[in-house]
């Protein structure tokens, strides 16, 4: 399937329906689990309404660290294949997984609000999710920093790789020094605690965002091959 | 002028088809050479016809468009040259002497630093920081590398710039001494150097 | 092996007697710590509880503000080109650069790190490991921040580019250094900077100089 | 008048062009108020105490990182040179130059102390204050990092040696900021910084023109 | 060559007894010379003898050891002149048409940027990054500047490097242009630039 679609003319033949599919698949997972979520799920016995965030919370958490491994496979092809394709794809990939993670702090900041009675705590879990969308940043400013994309797109992958070397580092090293100081916090729900009933919506938001990702990767990976194509028939215009 | 010298293996380079291109624009096409021991090859073209890429591509530092560069009799091409830029390499704060230092160390050069210093005429400039140094001193620094650690190929981009009648003399003196050794040189030039070039060859339309 | 040896002395040569000397980094050191102080207030308990850490993080800026035009200056000037027709391989040639910035800077600030860390109100009997700590600290610094300035080494005004890439990478050292600084579980925390430190040495320089034979184009 | 808007656009070209645009000094600050937890571990009623002063450390330090380029580059690439063939007083071109550093990098930077300030469990009524702190604060900081890039513009790794100058004269700015940030004599305090802001606009460009007319020597 | 055109006031440099030192060292001793409108002045000397000093001292950035330099018909002499170095003052990141634009502004420039790049053969460059250009290219834009702000005095430092024969044909172009409305040129070169120069001035030992 990947080889199949390694191929840019087949990328875009394939992203020319597929795209639009992940889309309505997307819209309607989202239709499904949001207000599954929002309204016929439980309130937490402890957290009450305030819990619902969870449905968009989770799934953008889960997903912005997927989106990144996602981007590291595309660059680790890129360098080793010096395949273009797939360095369309994790620099399309990236302002995605950015927003996923800003949504995750975001969400996870309103909700902490309420419930931890502050917008922010130096958990290691919220400090790792930190690390990572400052990577994302980065990783993002470098690629408009530099203007030959070919150049671009190698050095990129090379930070990109670092990367995903140093994530699960973070992860531990946080970990680490959080049981140091035992923080005053509450993370009562944790993922085996989870009611039942929540897992539904969740799922289905989970599904949602994930289609959403893709459609918007292929959306983004669309107009970035189209306007390489433009760049080309313009040069080769300069020529003639 | 093919010659014996020091360079036992006497390396050549032969370029085949080659073309090239810079920022997705193609600056030629089919460019073909064979260059033997002993050659002087002339580069020649306007502003911006693609001689500065031509030499960057055969020094390895670009990858070429299409066609291939074949190195004879040289293991491992990028010990097998110099190359000369537009920019000198040289750190404002350090002093004529210390890049000879470096430079020996960097190449591994062989021949003395005061020999190569003496063959450019910066003798009397030794401890001067390259800051204090006028352009053409600058430039004459900078392709003292080609005296200090000799290397068979030498790849030369507009190498006169900012000399004077002595400099050009001294650069067509030690041009032609790594010829009679079996060196090779290719210089991208604006105006002819002094040596009798082998060839001249024309890039971009 | 002369190769990586006229590297090594080139560039020490170049951060001694440029800017300043070692006096510099030295006082951007001594300077950024004072101004923890000043920004928090004079409250002796305060600045004794969250003072000594933070050690660590004007080590970790002092280390930043020299990054940026370390292979940029090459790049810009021409050096890189040769650099890349030596026959000692770029990454030993970086790694040797790595090795002259840990001298130039990495172990002068280790050791104005003593006194820093006093002012800040760490107990004297912490010193010796902090100074340690930051040997190690640095040398893991260096190892990462070599490739933040390779990848950014074309990008003009990169200086607050590679902060951005560079800082998050540079969190787990300060975790583990800071702990050090703080007195808690010692001697593991130093055993982990040394891991950091050793892993970072080893494939911060094969990172770089990939990124660093994609500047040469 | 021509001159100076020419120059203001041009140097907001640059920045704002090269190095990742707003999202870079943005990041850094993020990044290095991000550095200070770690650092201090994360004990909730420590960080209330000591963090938000850090806020404006952070901040000086992101402006530091921007300063080591501002004339450097002119001066190495010769456009200092045409700056002083201009009609317009060299005075008045340095001030356009700080203004579109203002603009391109003080202003992001203030809008993002925000959130930061609230990581590091600064009171949200204290926001909007420390915000405006900022925005002053980085007009003085700029003001008085002209003359310190200026002097030392003609210094190879300057970055360290300005920091070294520069420094000092941060202080003032950043004890008044921080008494903003840690919620004391708020009003007063933002007078104050507003009054160093003005002098250092004013003073600042003087200086720094009279030391660049020597770099270009 | 003295000719009536648009710098009214038609300004003169005249230097008297002029010396001049670099790093302690007397570069030169007494020069004296006095340049009128439609003048232009060829300055020689081999490398490191000091015309960049001479150069850089007449444009005011520098100060003389001793001797004076004397502008006629020009109140303010850093808004008669323009001075165009080894150093091209280009931005990397900056486009063609951007840098015309800011020179325009900051040198109060009247004619359209257009002209000064079709002058110097740019026009098909105008949008791309100066760090793409070429040495010759990016010299052409550097010497954009004289046309792009008519000043009455320009001091050229070596202004063919990197340029190509059109390059230096352009260069005469612009240079008798400019000698024809009244206004003068010192120039450092190593070969002559093609116009006629009314005076050569020798510098150093
Ligand atoms: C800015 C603040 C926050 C950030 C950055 C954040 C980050 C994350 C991350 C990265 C995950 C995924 C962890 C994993 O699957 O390994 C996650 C999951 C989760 N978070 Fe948050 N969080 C924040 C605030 C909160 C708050 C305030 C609560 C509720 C009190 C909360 C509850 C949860 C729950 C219930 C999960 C799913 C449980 C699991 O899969 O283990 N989070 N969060
Ligand atoms: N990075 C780049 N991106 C796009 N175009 C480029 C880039 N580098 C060079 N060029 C263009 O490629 C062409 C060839 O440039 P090159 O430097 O090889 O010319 P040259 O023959 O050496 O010219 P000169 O005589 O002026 O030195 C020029 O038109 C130049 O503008
Ligand atoms: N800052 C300095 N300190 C000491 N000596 C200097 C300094 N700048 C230049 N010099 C010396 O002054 C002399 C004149 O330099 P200048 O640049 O004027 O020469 P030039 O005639 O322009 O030479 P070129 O033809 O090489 O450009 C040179 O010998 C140079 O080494
Ligand atoms: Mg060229
Ligand atoms: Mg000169």
């Amino acid at each position: 399937m990947l080889t199949y679609l390694a191929n840019p003319a087949r990328f875009m033949a394939f992203s020319a329906w597929a795209a639009p599919i992940f889309l309505v698949a997307a819209l309607a997972l989202l239709a499904i689990g949001a207000p599954w979520g929002l309204f016929y799920s439980p309130a937490d016995y402890q957290q009450g309404e305030t819990v619902r965030i969870m449905y968009l919370h989770v799934p953008t958490a889960w997903w912005s660290m997927g989106i990144y491994a996602f981007m590291g496979a595309a660059s680790f092809v890129g360098l080793v294949w010096r395949h273009a394709l797939a360095d369309v794809a994790a620099r399309a990939a990236a302002p995605i997984g950015a927003t996923f993670a800003a949504v995750c702090l975001i969400t996870g900041s309103l909700w902490g609000a309420p419930t931890w009675g502050t917008w922010w705590e130096w958990d290691g879990r919220l400090t790792s999710m930190l690390a990572l969308f400052v990577i994302y940043l980065g990783y993002i400013a470098l690629w408009s920093a530099i203007e030959d994309e070919e150049k671009a797109a190698r050095l990129a992958a090379i930070l990109c790789l670092v990367g995903l070397v140093n994530l699960p580092i973070i992860k531990f090293s946080v970990d680490w020094w959080s049981t140091l100081h035992q923080p005053a916090s509450i993370m009562r729900a944790g993922g085996s605690s989870i009611d039942p009933s929540m897992m539904g919506p969740l799922f289905a938001m989970a599904g949602g965002f994930l289609c959403l990702f893709a459609a918007l990767l292929m959306m983004n990976m669309r107009a970035a091959v189209f306007r390489r194509r433009v760049e080309a028939a313009r040069l080769r215009g300069a020529d003639a | 002028m093919s010659a014996s010298g020091p360079f036992q293996d006497k390396p050549k380079i032969r370029a085949d088809a080659l073309s090239v291109a810079r920022g997705g624009r193609v600056l030629f096409e089919s460019l073909s050479f064979a260059a033997e021991p002993g050659a002087y090859i002339e580069i020649r073209g306007g502003n911006g016809a693609g001689k500065t890429t031509l030499l960057r591509t055969l020094a390895g530092y670009l990858k070429p468009r299409g066609g291939q560069i074949v190195f004879e009799n040289a293991e491992e091409p990028s010990l097998a040259l110099h190359f000369v830029g537009h920019q000198n390499g040289l750190k404002p704060t350090l002093s004529v002497a210390s890049h000879l230092r470096y430079w020996a160390g960097l190449f591994g050069g062989a021949i003395n630093a005061g020999v190569a210093a003496e063959k450019l005429g910066l003798s009397a400039l030794l401890e001067r920081a390259a800051r204090t140094l006028s352009q053409g001193q600058a430039r004459r620094l900078s392709l003292s590398r080609l005296v200090l650690a000799p290397r068979p190929i030498w790849l030369l981009d507009e190498p006169a710039a900012a000399l004077d009648a002595n400099g050009k003399a001294m650069l067509a003196t030690i041009i032609d001494a790594h010829r009679a050794e079996g060196g090779l040189v290719l210089a991208a030039v604006h105006e002819p150097l002094g040596p009798t070039p082998s060839q001249t060859l024309t890039v971009g339309v | 092996m002369s190769a990586l040896v006229a590297t090594f002395r080139r560039d020490l040569a170049l951060m001694w007697g440029g800017g300043g000397g070692a006096l510099a980094p030295l006082g951007f050191f001594l300077g950024a710590t004072m101004l923890v102080p000043l920004a928090m207030g004079p409250e002796r308990n305060l600045l004794a509880a969250a003072g000594p850490p933070l050690v660590w993080i004007a080590a970790a800026l002092a280390v930043l503000a020299t990054l940026e035009r370390l292979f940029q200056a090459d790049l810009e000037d021409g050096s890189l080109d040769h650099m890349l027709l030596s026959p000692e391989p770029l990454e030993l040639i970086v790694l040797a650069k790595g090795a002259a910035l840990w001298v130039a800077v990495g172990l002068p600030l280790a050791l104005a790190s003593a006194p820093a860390a006093i002012a800040l109100q760490a107990p004297p009997e912490l010193v010796p490991a902090i100074v340690l700590s930051l040997l190690l600290g640095m040398a893991a610094f260096i190892g990462i921040g070599l490739v933040g300035a390779a990848v950014t080494a074309g990008v003009k005004r990169g200086g607050v580019l590679i902060a951005l890439i560079v800082l998050p990478f540079f969190a787990p050292p300060i975790i583990f250094g800071s702990a050090v600084a703080g007195g808690e579980h010692v001697g593991a925390a130093l055993s982990v900077l040394a891991g950091f430190a050793l892993a970072a040495l080893a494939l911060g320089p094969i990172a770089a100089a990939a990124a660093l034979r994609l500047q040469a184009e």
